[in-house]
């Protein structure tokens, strides 16, 4: 496995913003239904860094994330990963948590155990892990119960805790708090910030104004699949310059001014 | 493993005379017989496979040509039983009770009565065919009309052809021991072209090495031996005697 | 032997020659065996659907008998079928028996069970995503069953597939309620076992492989026609 | 004819009697059966899973060819075995002609393909709700099939279960391979249509109820496991 | 079809907190996989009322809803609808958003139709309908695309526009904005008030607390499968006598003080 010393894994708090993004992508563009879903998005991911994608529903937010995580094949442009085209090795060393988390018909525990084995945890390691995970996911009473009975947020915990056992040096989340209670929203936050402290690179998708100022660094604002705005959270969450990022601020509809 | 492999048709087999015979053989010499029935062409074809040791068919001149072709060592005589042609109680051409087989045949075929023939070139079906042409009779050219092939075995025909009601030509051995006879009635027996001889011959070791000659040999010569003879004379069903042994003669 | 070269060279020859009986034997065949396979459809899907979707007493029972029916053997439906249709039979009167329609009936009895039982696997697996949503709508016990078969009909196409698979390589039950009879109730497998006990084996496998090759165009329609389909409906 | 309460107590009366022959025939039958199904089970659930979880090409051709292999006709298939395992084909110096591994031979290439369509499909439909968390897992192709077939074990039950009764009911493949040697290599089936052949439809009907109680019993006792498996997998 | 003059409708503002309870349930249980997961609920749901149900994830908030819309059998009590037990017809004349919409496999506009013909609308009236609720999910543009591929937020709206399309007397709607952006937030609850406004009782679930306070008449908070509070909104949410409800809305975790 690998481990903290990687020569490769940037030091924590390195935030720079001049670090070599550790994910890019050039021209990106998807089409489906014979439609232009996502065009020409050039993002910079940051490592070490917490980036937030906002935009209004149906924005193309899900779907940039799975272009940037190599799920889908673009119809345009491409993903470079440290520089270089995504590979399946890239991608072992990504994860994310689903807007609507997948359950295999396992326990809880046999859930994490998957995630754990597929990732070549074995032995005292392993059950190490999964315990720590079910109890970040606080699922440990519920470690037997099948996965799939779970309430939406005891669900989407166990997404998030199946994702961070994986040690990935990015974590893409994808509305990871919109079924949880304001605690375990807080808790959720907190573990985000722990794995941004231990140079986890984060790209989370929120719809929560509040979580976007508490978690954001970096700000990608997406409009109708292509980029409206990007900046420092800072910057962006009090003084948009997009029409779109100003209109999603303020709750209102944005009705593009020039049909 | 002492057991040899028989080619056989269904007739011998469905009869029961096997059952009957087999068991002796087996007390006597300790070899188990494992009999196949199947179309007498099939029994033919697997045995020139040599999936067989020994034939034991009745379709007299496709035996001689299995010899000629090497197939098989020498054919000998075993026995012989009768056709009969099996009809409905009505009796729809009226040949009931006659013993002039071709006279019996363009009977039928002038009253357009429905004929079942097995059409799958079994011994049966050729001995049907030679029947029709000494009767002068184009059968097959009716066939789907008054004539129907059933393309299927012995008991399949009869099934079908009883249920039909057809005139059947069968064995009397397998008539005999046959289960679903409704009011069918044998209509025409005692013709003399009518018989029907069984023929058994050892699979020839020489082009089939796999063949158990030995244990084949033996078999073939209890069948035509008198003890063995004497079995197939003794076997009876409802009292009746089914196959005339006549090895030798 | 032969090597296999010579058998489809035979099967390709056997179709390029255009034989007028192979024409009606193989028209025969996809007449019965398609009709037998619409009817087990028209009865087996809704039959595997109500029993997958519906909750009544007797429900584990009726598909664990599904179930069981695949396995009927089709020299029993055969006999079974011949006893009702023969004369001496309730259904000897209207003179069904050795035409096509005593096969499709025979095909049907042994084809249905194995719709119906596909089918109450696939409707199950949909029902447990869509009941709910439909118990709330208020969906009615016809209109569920419309609704889950519709929408399970990517699934169900291979259903129907596997029935036809059955029907097509069918020879037990058609044998004995068809007769095998030349030019009335001959078809494909018919011709095939009766070349076999005549012992003309590379003819047999000839016509074997011009039966497979009718299953695969057959299938690739569907196949094709799935496609579209599933493009529509599914994602 | 008999009514059917004739051949039911018939059935009854052949199952009471412990005859022993019975015995042994259902005996052999079960055995054939079950091997040629675990057989199956073996390459067709892993082979029917990678066409169903793969994306690979000609992968929608192997599909559609899988589908049309579920029509493959018992006698061909009886026979295409019969001519590689006879004393003139290449296994010949096996000699497994007329033995049960010869039948279970047989069964298992008739059965395989519909035991990997009919997975194809119930993977393929598994894999469009999971494939996107195993892409994103790193899931390798293998733990990606089996993970798959663990999941679906509920449906993928039934799929074993449509090829238990393909197997269980067929006549025409081991009839050709097997011989239907008595003592040796008569089963169910091929004991149904010696009688059949015989004219004594009752006893064959008799014994078909036989089979169709074995399937029966099978099946119920299949289904029972399942009951006691989804209780734990379902949700 | 029901129409605005039944007279078994109550008059819209009626609402005295005196009105015959629409709803009630009487010691409502429910037990699964060896647990009890509902214990004892004692509710009253008021017509032309908003009712929020508030709880910790796994509270049994969704089980709760489920049982009071007659989707589950309980195992012990019992659920009234206008006093008499719960039937197949009172159920046609309730409606549920659920937590993770179902959609069926086809297009959108198709799932809204299959709705309205199960409700028994026909011609010209179910055109008009279809329509409306298209509007108001804005979906009208995505009206031929396959349901199942809309996102997260536009699946959230397919399922509330179907659900009000079928004109429930009451609608259960569980977490219905969880996943939507701002706007089209404030633009399902002004949808909830204009429905409330007609005379539908509304039973809602969420984790907001801005919209409890916002949409909510009265509050039933659940912890762990038992009523811990119910009352006014305007007291529950500012003045809560209970541990649980009080540690929610501060957002900590409530352990039980009494093991
Ligand atoms: N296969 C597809 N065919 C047609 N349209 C699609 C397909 N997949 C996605 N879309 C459309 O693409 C748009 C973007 O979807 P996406 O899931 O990325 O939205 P999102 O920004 O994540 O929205 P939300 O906030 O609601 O989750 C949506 O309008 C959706 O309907
Ligand atoms: N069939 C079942 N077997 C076992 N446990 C179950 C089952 N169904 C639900 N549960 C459990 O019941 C509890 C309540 O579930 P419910 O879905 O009602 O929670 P909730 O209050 O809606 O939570 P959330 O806010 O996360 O949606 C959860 O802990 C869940 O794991
Ligand atoms: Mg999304
Ligand atoms: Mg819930």
């Amino acid at each position: 496995m690998r481990d903290l010393s990687d020569p490769l894994r940037p030091v924590p708090g390195s935030q720079s913003p001049a670090a070599a993004p550790i994910l890019e992508t050039r021209g990106l563009g998807y089409d489906a239904g014979g439609r232009v879903l996502i065009d020409g998005l050039d993002l910079t991911i940051r490592p070490c860094r917490r980036t937030v994608v906002l935009g209004a529903n149906g924005a193309g937010k899900s779907l940039a994330l799975r272009l940037m995580h190599g799920l889908m094949r673009p119809a345009r442009g491409e993903v470079l990963w440290q520089g270089k085209p995504l590979d399946r090795q890239a991608r072992a060393a990504q994860a994310m948590v689903f807007q609507r988390p997948v359950m295999l018909r396992r326990s809880v525990r046999a859930n994490l155990r998957f995630a754990l084995v597929v990732h070549g945890f074995a032995g005292r390691e392993r059950a190490l892990r999964e315990a720590r995970a079910l109890e970040q996911a606080r699922l440990t009473d519920l470690a037997h119960r099948p996965a799939r009975v779970l309430s939406g947020g005891e669900q989407q915990r166990l997404a998030l805790a199946r994702a961070l056992a994986t040690e990935p040096r990015i974590l893409f989340l994808d509305e990871p708090t919109a079924s949880l209670d304001p605690a375990s929203t807080h808790a959720v936050e907190t573990l985000i910030d722990a794995a941004h402290a231990a140079g986890i690179t984060i790209v989370l998708v929120t719809h929560d104004l509040g979580q976007a100022r508490r978690l954001g660094d970096d700000v990608i604002f997406l409009h109708a699949g292509q980029v409206a705005e990007t900046g420092p959270a800072a910057r962006v969450l009090t003084a948009p310059s997009s029409g779109p990022a100003r209109a999603w601020i303020d709750g209102r509809l944005y009705f593009d001014p020039t049909p | 493993d002492d057991f040899i492999i028989v080619q056989s048709t269904t007739s011998t087999q469905n009869s029961g005379l096997f059952d009957d015979l087999l068991p002796k053989f087996q007390a006597k010499t300790g070899i188990e017989v494992r009999v196949v029935a199947v179309g007498t062409g099939q029994a033919i074809k697997n045995a020139a496979n040599g999936d067989g040791d020994v034939l034991f068919v009745h379709a007299k001149p496709a035996e001689e040509k299995f010899v000629a072709d090497g197939d098989g060592v020498v054919r000998y005589d075993v026995m012989y039983n009768d056709f009969v042609i099996v009809g409905p109680a009505d009796d729809p051409a009226g040949v009931a009770g006659s013993s002039d087989v071709t006279a019996a045949l363009t009977t039928i075929a002038q009253a357009q009565a429905p004929f079942a023939s097995r059409g799958d070139d079994s011994g049966t079906h050729k001995a049907e065919l030679r029947l029709w042409k000494a009767a002068g009779v184009d059968a097959p050219a009716a066939s789907g009309d008054w004539y129907r092939e059933t393309g299927s075995g012995m008991g399949a025909t009869l099934n079908a052809g009883t249920a039909m009601g057809a005139y059947i030509m069968t064995d009397r051995a397998t008539w005999i021991a046959f289960g679903n006879k409704g009011d069918y009635q044998i209509a025409v027996q005692g013709d003399e072209r009518m018989f029907n001889q069984y023929g058994i011959i050892l699979v020839n070791p020489e082009t089939h090495p796999g063949v158990k000659a030995e244990l084949g040999q033996a078999f073939v010569d209890w069948v035509v031996s008198p003890e063995g003879q004497d079995a197939i004379a003794a076997y009876k069903v409802d009292g009746q005697q089914l196959f005339f042994p006549n090895a030798g003669e | 032997m032969q090597p296999d070269t010579g058998i489809i060279a035979a099967a390709m020859g056997l179709i390029l020659s255009g034989n007028a009986d192979l024409i009606e034997i193989v028209g025969l065949s996809l007449r019965v065996t398609l009709s037998a396979v619409i009817l087990s459809c028209a009865i087996g899907l809704p039959l595997g659907a109500a029993v997958g979707a519906w909750r009544f007493p007797g429900r584990g029972v009726l598909a664990v008998l599904l179930n069981a029916l695949m396995g009927l053997p089709p020299v029993v439906v055969g006999l079974a079928v011949y006893l009702m249709l023969s004369a001496s039979g309730p259904f000897g009167p209207l003179r069904l028996l050795y035409t096509p329609t005593a096969m499709i009936i025979a095909q049907t009895i042994l084809v249905t069970p194995i719709v119906a039982a596909l089918t109450r696997q696939a409707i199950e697996d949909l029902q447990s995503e869509y009941g709910e949503q439909f118990a709330s709508l208020g969906v009615g016990p016809v209109r569920r069953l419309s609704a889950l078969l519709w929408d399970a009909r990517v699934g169900l196409l291979t259903v129907a597939l596997a029935g036809f698979g059955r029907a097509v390589a069918e020879v037990g039950a058609v044998m004995i309620v068809g007769g095998n009879i030349n030019h009335v109730t001959r078809v494909m497998t018919t011709t095939i076992a009766l070349e076999t006990s005549k012992g003309n084996l590379q003819l047999a496998l000839a016509l074997g492989v011009v039966l497979l090759g009718l299953a695969l165009v057959v299938n690739a329609a569907v196949m094709a026609v799935r496609g579209v389909s599933a493009r529509a409906a599914h994602a």
